[in-house]
């Protein structure tokens, strides 16, 4: 596939600037560069979701000046969107077969046929779970797993993937990457890799390039890459200590009173969990996909019924709605931002400020102070592009989620717990220290206490004071934020069904 | 037909059943129809009405009642068809199966009787009460004139064909001839017509909901009464009160409601039982301050 | 019949309690129906007689056969409100033409017309991206002009095979109930067997995803309203074969109010994307056999309405009831 | 006025052909609205009159006052279609206690059972979760029948007070006017100044996301529908006393289709979220004059409802083509 002169502007803003690109068969080429840079534009032209404005794209020795969702697939690329585009009610099956079903000769669908390829698809990426179950029962991770299935469906020859690692733990993490690794090398496809997370660059990828700007800045092997490089690329500065900066100078707050205290908190019907939090920690949690870990973030936000002891600065709390769980000091940012957090057509303005109206009013608005904070928080963010006016969903991925993540992190949001669920997927490398940053700093104001949930085990150990591991909806090891890889993926394996519960318990109320 | 149980009961040797559908259920003065029917049914003995909710003139919904009536086998029905022509294949049916087919309000082909009253006669009421109205002031070729139509239901038009040419012949011109029959589109359509139209004295309602909102534009403009000409028809107790106040309004072609109900049950009797008359025109009576008790009386009849 | 979602409780095997009490739950529409019908067989004698259910299918059946259109449309999202006035301009199309020109040319042009129109708004809403219920708000009142345009005077007297075909019966049963069974088989078939049943719901839950799949969403809509304004067309010549009259005032008049009621009864949300054929089935026979109650109960007019308004808030707290059961089961 | 979105063309300063093209269109629908006023004028000398152009004022009062509650309503992506029933049923309320209590507690009483239908509306659909289209419908029957079995004979005649009151005016503006100047003036009121105005903008465009992120959804449904209750009250009240009667089977029948008919003229897409409560008003003013013109210019029945149906028709081509010029400047 050869890209040539490909531009796009939307607006006044121009995102594309004559990009143009070489992707072999057989080759991993991975994408990178800045959020807002122009990837998923680049990615829309070629999957057809996006028309250009101008310039070409040749498949095949087929030179095409743009596309419909169908002509791609018949080009022969199939795409894994940034945000996923499934259909929730429909199942498994039906979504992977969407569009292209099979047929008898009697032009009806041929549901058995259908239900054992996606069971091989399925398969071949490592998931197991019932294929004719209806997508809203499945996680995150499994609606990533069932798209990627749906996309090789087609057979395609060029795959493009736009960050499918962002929501998976690192598990599935690795069998995808596996995945990517046979169809290139083995079955000769070509494959366009976008991603924020480098090592995984490193790991698989052939070629690298490195967008800014809505132009190619340069595209080099990957062999001749060290991530410095890769980080001086994407950032266009040296590489500055805090994108690196790991979990020294720590405070451990043994001494103080807990600020949060679980005891034998039930999250809808999930196993008891018992746990206290001292003021000034960041609190990771990990787990495998399905682990719980969304449940039990939901449940402590008050958006998920739950039971069982919950004491926050002092006060015992019953969270019967994430409206109550706000007044008394608690937030979530949801990983599901497209569904659970964007206003999509409402301004970046409205999306950061939307808690805080009432607060920032004295009865009636104030758009003068409204304007100011905004201004402040976004940047701090470094939203690109700065503009208050523009919709929530006319912002790239990484944007959005400052967004969200704005809307609480912001001074004076009177946060006292915030809970934050895969708070940087999507953000790139030099932003994502910089949201590390201001978690931070929000978690060492007093009487604050930050819980995140991550699959990366790097951001798990640049932020978190402890880590809580999860696996079937139990605390299975509370260990600190350094721990390796290796330990937290041991601890996080689903136990024997045999398992005694009690060994569990007994790390639970560590602190 | 005829449910001998309730006969036994009330000491009938049968009780007719007789189903009575009439279009137009939101409208005052069928309210009042419906509740004067029942009352002369008692009083006649051994006969059940039954009736139809059909509202504005909904033709599917009157169909399916009457011919449910027609499945379960009633003795008689009495209709205001929404479209006569429409419903000429059921009545064949109805009438096959031995059920005689009444009609209200307008006559038609093989019925086997005809309760109403003549909406000619009526438009003619209200349009000659308009001309005498106009030659004793002397208003011709000086006044304007509006009426109101409900062409829904056109079986009725001699309500504003027969005033449009009986004014239009006595030298005032009708600036407006639209449909409207309740009292919000009355209000409306009068007042926007008195402010292009400020020699607009007469208003001519299809019936009285609409000249009674007609009336309230009269007013708050603050024209003389004496100066103007209402007229609605069909004699409404709101109506007819409007007509005693001594007003603008000043007559509604009333249809004599005991005549008319007492008509629609013995009927419908009398086609049963083939015998007497099963043809009645209830007598549409002006009903002005020029007759005080006849509008007195008309008044009592519907509990004024 | 016609699953349009799987359920949970299908796929994977849930507690049998929980699985009991959505089974349950989810038929208690249909047990709400049979419990109407018990009552008015109780209180009146002739309700339960062959010849009045006979009486209610043949009633409901033009509604039946729009509502199937309507149904499959409000599954992908959209709404069409010009029903009623599709089936009097059809309608008096029909009429005119049958003594010109004959029956069978009269059927064609009036079938012409309602796919016309449906055609019409499927290019306005699918390909010009117009406002559903705006344009279709606007050929109600439209249509509804024109037909009396059309025919200012009234339209009667068909040639004879016209009334006969709407009182002709096989084995026994009304012809049009024939014609209602068929389509809703079709549209059980449609969505149940056929790929464009996946589309259809996929374009009601998720549009985008559906676009990005390849389908041609565009096409879709275009044909749904097509469809619509087809089964329109039939559902206003099935009218006017009883009638024997195309009276372009009333003929329709109100039908899509009852249309939408029945669709939605059967438990279609607004939003599309879910809902089982079969259901809407059940939502039009509980209105069929509920006004047939009523007139026979000689239930006074304001009385019905409470009731029927009773009825209504029933069936959605029914829905509501459902809802929140399958929802703690997730 | 009311800006419910701020528009890009207002943050960041856009190229000024395509700003200025936006504006345009945004203001086709005004502009469409004078130029059908130039035209009735021209036609008609009396239209351009101050006498007439009040009249048209005073006539939409009513509509005027329930559309800005209905608009809100809209904009948080909820629909109420029992407006209708409930002027009715508050009307006569109103109607009964007038004679028996006087005029103030008669007024009391109609706003009170408009609040009440609105909560019971609120109730059901913000708590329970029934289906806003269904309950609505519902009680759209059940309250008409209500009012009719409150009120079986007619009710007239009230308090002088109370016609006097619907004919009086203030600085030479009926006061009815007045009262609608207010509710606008309220309505934007909250849309811009108040942070309830953004919580029902976010529920509108994603209520789980406001539901998350702390708005009480819920009890910002109730109240809007509890605000729509009243205003209807309100605006059943303003009818009564300008016909100094409460006709129990007609008032306000059929005032849920020209409210939607005036929301959606005035651009409140069905699904929510967006809209400018100044194009309310435009909407509702178009249909007023749109009535107007045709009773002056005595437009045959059938020729006035294909003109309203191609207003309709136009006035969705509009949106629409607004709608893809936005998109091409994505
Ligand atoms: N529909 C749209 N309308 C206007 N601007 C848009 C639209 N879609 C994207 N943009 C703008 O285009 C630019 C590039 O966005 P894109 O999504 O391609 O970035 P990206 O490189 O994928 O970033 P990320 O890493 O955050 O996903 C951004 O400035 C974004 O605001
Ligand atoms: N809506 C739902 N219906 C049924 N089961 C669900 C639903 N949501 C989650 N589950 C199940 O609950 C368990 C925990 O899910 P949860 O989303 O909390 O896990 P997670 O660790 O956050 O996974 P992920 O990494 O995919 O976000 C999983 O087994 C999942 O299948
Ligand atoms: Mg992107
Ligand atoms: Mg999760």
């Amino acid at each position: 596939m050869t890209i040539h002169g490909l531009s796009k502007s939307y607006g006044n803003n121009v995102v594309l600037r004559g990009v143009d690109l070489q992707i072999r068969a057989g080759r991993i080429h991975a994408l990178l560069g800045p959020n807002g840079a122009g990837k998923s534009t680049l990615l829309g032209c070629l999957s057809g979701a996006v028309r250009p404005d101008a310039g070409t794209i040749t498949v095949n020795g087929l030179t095409h000046t743009g596309f419909t969702p169908q002509s791609a697939l018949k080009a022969g690329t199939a795409i894994i969107y940034q945000h996923l585009e499934l259909v929730s009610d429909l199942s498994a099956v039906e979504n992977i077969f969407l569009g292209s079903e099979q047929r008898t000769p009697f032009g009806t669908v041929r549901k058995a046929a259908q239900r054992r390829i996606a069971s091989e698809l399925l398969d071949r990426v490592g998931a197991d779970f019932d294929p004719s179950r209806p997508l809203t029962s499945l996680t995150m991770g499994q609606k990533q797993v069932v798209e990627i299935a749906k996309a090789l469906h087609h057979r395609p020859e060029v795959l493009i993937l736009d960050e499918p690692t962002a929501a998976l733990s690192s598990r599935e993490t690795d069998i995808l990457l596996g995945l990517i690794t046979r169809l290139a090398h083995e079955s000769g496809l070509a494959i366009v890799y976008v991603t924020h997370l480098l090592r995984e660059v490193t790991a698989v990828a052939d070629e690298v390039s490195v967008l800014r700007d809505g132009s190619v800045e340069w595209t080099r092997p990957t062999a001749d890459l060290g991530i410095e490089t890769l980080i001086e690329g994407i950032t266009g500065a040296p590489v500055a200590r805090a994108a690196t900066a790991t979990s020294e100078n720590r405070p451990v707050q043994h001494d103080r009173p807990p600020l949060l205290e679980l005891a034998d908190f039930r999250a809808s019907g999930a196993p008891g969990v018992s746990v206290r939090i001292g003021a000034g920690e960041i609190v990771g949690v990990f787990g495998l996909l399905g682990s719980g870990r969304t449940n039990l973030v939901e449940a402590l936000a008050g958006a998920r019924p739950s039971e069982g002891g919950f004491r926050l600065a002092g006060s015992d709390l019953r969270l019967s709605s994430p409206g109550i769980a706000r007044r008394s000091g608690i937030a979530l940012v949801p990983s599901d931002r497209k569904s659970q957090s964007l206003f999509s057509s409402l301004s970046a303005q409205e999306n950061v400020l939307m808690p805080h109206y009432r607060r920032l009013s004295r009865g009636w608005r104030r758009p003068r102070v409204e304007q100011h904070v905004f201004d402040s928080v976004a940047g701090r963010m470094s939203l690109h592009p700065m503009s208050a006016g523009l919709a929530g969903d006319r912002f790239s991925g990484g944007n959005a989620q400052k967004l969200v993540m704005g809307r609480w992190l912001m001074d004076g949001s009177g946060v006292t717990l915030l809970l934050l669920d895969e708070p940087t997927q999507g953000v790139d490398v030099g932003a994502r220290a910089e949201l590390h940053r201001m978690i931070r700093e929000f978690a060492r104001e007093s009487e604050r206490a930050v819980i995140f949930v991550s699959s990366d085990v790097e951001e798990l150990n640049a932020l978190a004071d402890r880590v809580v591991v999860l696996a079937e909806s139990r605390i299975v090891g509370i260990v600190p934020g350094d721990t390796a890889e290796r330990e937290l993926m041991v601890l996080a394996q689903p136990a024997p069904s045999s398992g005694p519960s009690e060994v569990r318990s007994e790390g639970n109320t560590a602190a | 037909g005829g449910s001998d149980d309730a006969a036994a009961a009330s000491g009938c040797e049968t009780t007719y059943e007789i189903g009575f559908s009439h279009p137009i259920s939101e409208a005052a003065f069928v309210k009042g129809l419906k509740s004067q029917v029942t009352a002369q049914a008692k009083e006649i003995g051994c006969v059940e009405v039954l009736f139809d909710d059909t509202q504005a003139s909904d033709l599917e919904s009157q169909r399916n009642t009457v011919e449910t009536w027609v499945t379960q086998g009633v003795d008689a029905v009495v209709v205001f068809p929404v479209d006569a022509k429409a419903l000429t294949p059921l009545r064949t049916q109805a009438q096959s199966a031995g059920i005689k087919w009444l009609q209200y309000a307008t006559p038609g082909e093989g019925v086997d009787g005809y309760t109403g009253f003549d909406n000619v006669a009526s438009g003619d009421i209200v349009g000659q009460a308009a001309v005498d109205w106009i030659t004793e002031h002397q208003l011709s070729g000086k006044v304007t004139a509006a009426i109101t139509s409900i062409t829904a239901v056109p079986d009725v038009r001699g309500r504003w064909e027969q005033p449009q040419k009986l004014i239009s012949d006595a030298g005032v011109e009708v600036i407006s001839l639209q449909d409207c029959s309740d009292q919000t589109c009355g209000l409306e359509q009068a007042e926007a017509l008195l402010n292009a139209n400020p020699d607009l004295r007469i208003y001519i309602g299809a019936n009285d909901d609409a000249a009674l909102g007609a009336l309230k534009a009269f007013q708050s403009k603050g024209i003389d009464p004496s100066e103007v000409f209402i007229a609605g028809q069909d004699g409404n107790i709101e109506a007819l009160k409007a007509v005693k106040a001594g007003g603008a309004y000043k007559v509604s072609a009333a249809i004599d409601m005991i005549d008319l109900s007492h008509a629609i049950v013995q009927n419908s009797i009398n086609a049963i039982t083939g015998s007497g008359e099963t043809e009645t025109e209830a007598a549409v009576i002006p009903a002005s301050l020029d007759d005080p008790s006849e509008l007195d009386e008309l008044i009592a009849q519907q509990g004024g | 019949m016609t699953e349009v979602i799987a359920t949970d409780a299908k796929s994977e095997p849930a507690p049998s309690l929980k699985s009991g009490l959505l089974t349950g739950i989810d038929s208690i529409m249909p047990v709400a129906t049979v419990g109407l019908m018990i009552f008015f067989a109780v209180n009146h004698s002739s309700f339960l007689t062959k010849d009045n259910l006979l009486l209610i299918a043949l009633q409901s059946a033009p509604l039946m056969v729009v509502a199937v259109g309507a149904a499959l449309l409000l599954m992908s999202g959209y709404i069409d409100l010009s029903i009623g006035s599709v089936m009097a301009v059809s309608g008096v199309c029909a009429g005119l033409t049958f003594n010109s020109a004959g029956v069978t040319a009269g059927v064609m042009v009036g079938l012409g017309v309602g796919l016309a129109v449906g055609l019409l708004n499927g290019v306005l809403i699918g390909y010009f991206k117009l406002s559903p219920i705006i344009v279709t708000l606007g050929i109600l009142a439209a249509g509804r002009g024109l037909a009396q345009v059309l025919s200012p005077d009234a339209l009667y007297g068909f040639p004879s095979a016209v009334l006969e075909f709407g009182n002709a019966r096989v084995l026994g049963v009304p012809t049009l109930v024939w014609i209602a069974v068929f389509v809703v088989a079709l549209g059980a078939l449609v969505m149940t067997l056929l790929p464009a049943g996946r589309h259809v719901v996929a374009v009601g839950v998720n549009s985008r995803a559906a676009y990005l799949s390849g389908i041609p969403v565009r096409r879709l809509v275009l044909s749904l309203y097509a469809l619509v304004g087809t089964l329109s067309a039939l559902g206003g010549l099935m009218v006017v074969a009883r009638l024997d009259s195309a009276p372009s005032g009333t003929l329709g008049a109100g039908f899509e109010i009852s249309v939408l009621t029945a669709v939605l009864l059967g438990g279609i949300p607004y939003s599309g994307g879910k809902g089982h054929l079969w259901r809407v089935v059940v939502g039009v026979w509980l209105m069929g056999i509920l006004t047939n109650g009523i007139t026979l109960m000689n239930v006074s007019s304001q009385l019905s309405q409470v009731l029927t308004g009773a009825v209504l808030v029933l069936a959605a707290a029914l829905e509501g009831v459902r809802f929140w059961i399958h929802r703690s089961s997730r």
